[in-house]
């Protein structure tokens, strides 16, 4: 179950620019901060959050453990031409999330 | 010491290459009563080399008066056309105060149509902001911004 | 025309209860009571409002998953007796209530979990397990917008009337009631931070301090060791009668669920 | 209405170990004349716990004019001339159990452990301040004129 929350327009106008809003469940655990038992929890972030438009990479942030607890994300695109957006995040401990939505440019 | 002394340093890098360059430009005019902590100041020219950084284009959004540092949500804008010829190409944070100085570097291009980026950051104290917007001809913009983080009231189990 | 339907045995007790909630009964233009998100700043205000932006909205979606899939001996899920989302609207708004055939009230979390032991045969969730919390927020968040409106259950009045006694008896090393700083003090600086008047309209809430979402009964805790107290243990009685006073003095006042709270 | 011999039962004396001299608070008056310590008090380590929000506690509730602290309360009169309204065997009581004087104050007791309930088990028995930490903020409230 992934849990992340996209918001981006179902339709758009063909060269207008559309924002892209998302949100997704993950402590961010920093590495600087001590547990219940006295000891350093280990760092546990998403080290990055790329978007591709029908596959060609748009926009990419690289993370560090300053991003707040569960990442939200917001960027613009240019409504090129009807097809998916990808938003992927990558991080420590093999995390890996892809999540697509359309946008149909009229 | 050590902080004037790297202040020192780094104005000094800017302000040599700054004279060769044509055009305003405002070295970052850090307040002399907080000295920018020499590891914001080292990531910074690690992004920035000897580049000079002008002061403008970019508008960096946060609350000035932060209720919990956890989550602070911040907007980084830049003017720009977007276009295939003149587009911003990467937006850097940076903070003073936390454990790493650097926050996040995003990359954007013409597919972008915007130079504009939000997210939520974590900050454990007051402290000074600074965003760095570099240009696809090459050159940097910055803002900064200054946050006062309140502290808890009151102090809670650790759960 | 409450007062009818009651038995005399309970007149007394309704009396005392009626009193209670009479204090706070003005609506409307007179009501000057203060939801928490009123005393927060404008971004994070905005926060909560904008449900792509809510970071409680993902353990709406989480409790939405959760919702439609079966669990327990029974292999139920909650959709297979319940239906959809929409059966849950006003359930958030009127608990903590008292079950059928019982003698105890419950809170919405505890109303949960004895759905997963009785209904679907499975193990309770622990408290502030990441699936109660959803399902929580989930339930909670249909909801939104409504009144706060307690059940009149003349049973429940006792134990709302102990959860007043909770509310204003001083209590740790530094000797403070809720009331003191909730009542009596709210709107004040407590160091840089505004007291709020402690209404329950957001619960379950994603609070940044935590920065993950919680329960009422984790609020009340973390106030209870702000005073040095001694915490009243997670399945405590305390908490049910606390949130049933809470929700009688917030009585139409709007849910906010999931609010965001520093 | 205060008898000074019922008020030295009541304040339990759970200092640590460490504190060489405790005395018993002696009422007189609406005051503690005499140093819980037998010792002056500190008025630059009154100040650090004044400070600390972690220990004195002081300044969630009042404010105060130590203007590195940037977040003070407003619930309290502010410690600013406290020097000058009350003597040094005032301000003692007040900081020792303010309750003797008002029954309703938000103030806590910070030199008793009877008549509480429910305390936290990390805090049990213990005072809110030792007597020496009392003394040092009494020293330090003192300084505090204008």
């Amino acid at each position: 179950m992934a849990n992340v929350l996209v918001n981006a327009p179902k339709t758009a106008k063909r060269g207008s620019v559309v924002e892209i809003k998302a949100l997704i469940l993950h402590p961010m655990e920093t590495g600087f901060r001590p547990g219940p038992n006295g000891r350093i929890i280990p760092r546990n972030i998403i080290e990055r959050f790329t978007a591709t438009w029908n596959g060609t990479e748009i926009f990419d942030m690289e993370m560090s453990p300053a991003i707040a607890a569960n990442p939200f994300v917001s960027f613009f695109a240019v409504a090129s031409e009807s097809g998916t957006v990808g938003l992927r995040w990558t991080g420590d401990e093999g995390f890996v999330v892809e999540e697509r939505v359309a946008i149909a440019v009229e | 010491m050590d902080h004037q002394m790297d202040r020192r340093r780094f104005l000094a890098g800017t302000a040599a290459t700054a004279g060769a360059t044509a055009g305003a430009i405002v070295v970052l005019p850090f307040g002399s009563a907080s000295a920018t902590p020499e590891a914001m100041a080292a990531a910074i020219r690690k992004v920035v080399g000897d580049t000079p950084i002008r002061e403008g284009r970019v508008s960096l959004d946060l609350p000035p008066l932060v209720e919990n540092g956890s989550t602070v949500p911040l907007v980084v804008s830049v003017e720009s056309p977007m276009t295939e010829a003149d587009y911003i190409k990467a937006i850097h944070v940076f903070n003073e105060k936390n454990p790493q100085p650097g926050v996040f570097t995003a990359r954007l291009g013409p597919r972008n149509g915007r130079a504009v980026v939000g997210t939520r950051i974590k900050l454990g104290d007051s402290q000074k902001i600074v965003a760095i917007a570099e240009t696809s001809g090459g050159q940097f913009w910055s803002a900064r911004a200054d946050v006062i983080v309140t502290l808890a009231a009151c102090l809670e189990e650790a759960t | 025309m409450k007062v009818l339907r009651l038995g005399i045995g309970l007149a007394i007790v309704f009396a005392a209860s009626w009193a209670l909630a009479q204090g706070m009964a003005d609506k409307g233009a007179t009501d000057k009571r203060r939801s928490g998100t009123q005393d927060m700043g404008e971004a994070l205000q905005k926060m909560q409002d904008d449900d792509t932006a809510n970071p409680g909205m993902l353990f709406v979606q989480l409790g939405g998953q959760l919702w439609g899939k079966a669990a327990g001996a029974a292999g139920k899920s909650c959709a297979d007796c319940h239906g959809g989302a929409a059966s849950m609207k006003g359930v958030a708004a009127r608990y903590p209530a008292i079950p059928k055939d019982a003698d105890a009230p419950v809170d919405l979390e505890g109303r949960i979990n004895l759905c997963r032991t009785a209904n679907q045969q499975a193990a309770g969730f622990p408290p502030e397990s990441r699936e109660l919390l959803a399902l929580a927020a989930y339930v909670a968040h249909q909801s939104r917008g409504l009144p706060i409106a307690p059940p009149d259950d003349p049973k429940l009045v006792p134990f709302r009337l102990k959860g007043q006694d909770l509310w204003k008896v001083r209590q740790g090393q530094l000797n403070l009631s809720c009331a003191i700083c909730h009542d009596d003090n709210a709107g004040r600086k407590l160091a840089g931070v505004t007291i709020p008047e402690a209404h329950p309209t957001g619960y379950p809430i994603y609070r940044l301090e935590w920065q993950t979402l919680g329960s009422l009964k984790r609020r009340l805790r973390n106030c209870l060791a702000g005073i040095r107290a001694e915490p009243y243990a997670y399945d405590a009685t305390e908490y049910v009668m606390l949130d049933l006073f809470l929700m009688d003095r917030a009585r139409g006042m709007m849910l906010e669920s999931p609010g965001v709270r520093p | 209405m205060l008898r000074p011999g019922l008020l030295a039962a009541a304040l339990a004396l759970a200092a640590p170990a460490a504190v060489a001299q405790q005395i018993a608070p002696q009422i007189v008056g609406d005051g503690i004349p005499a140093s819980l310590t037998g010792q002056p008090g500190d008025a630059a380590r009154g100040r650090a716990i004044v400070a600390n929000r972690g220990i004195g506690l002081c300044l969630l509730c009042h404010s105060g004019p130590i203007a590195e602290e940037r977040f003070q309360g407003d619930l309290s009169p502010s410690l600013a001339g406290a020097g000058s309204r009350w003597s040094e065997g005032q301000l003692r009581l007040r900081i020792v159990d303010g309750a003797r004087l008002n029954a309703d104050t938000i103030m806590p007791a910070y030199y008793r452990t009877s008549g509480l309930q429910r305390v936290a088990r990390n805090f049990d028995g213990k005072t809110i301040l030792s007597a020496a930490q009392v003394e040092d903020v009494v020293a330090y409230l003192a300084t505090l004129k204008d």
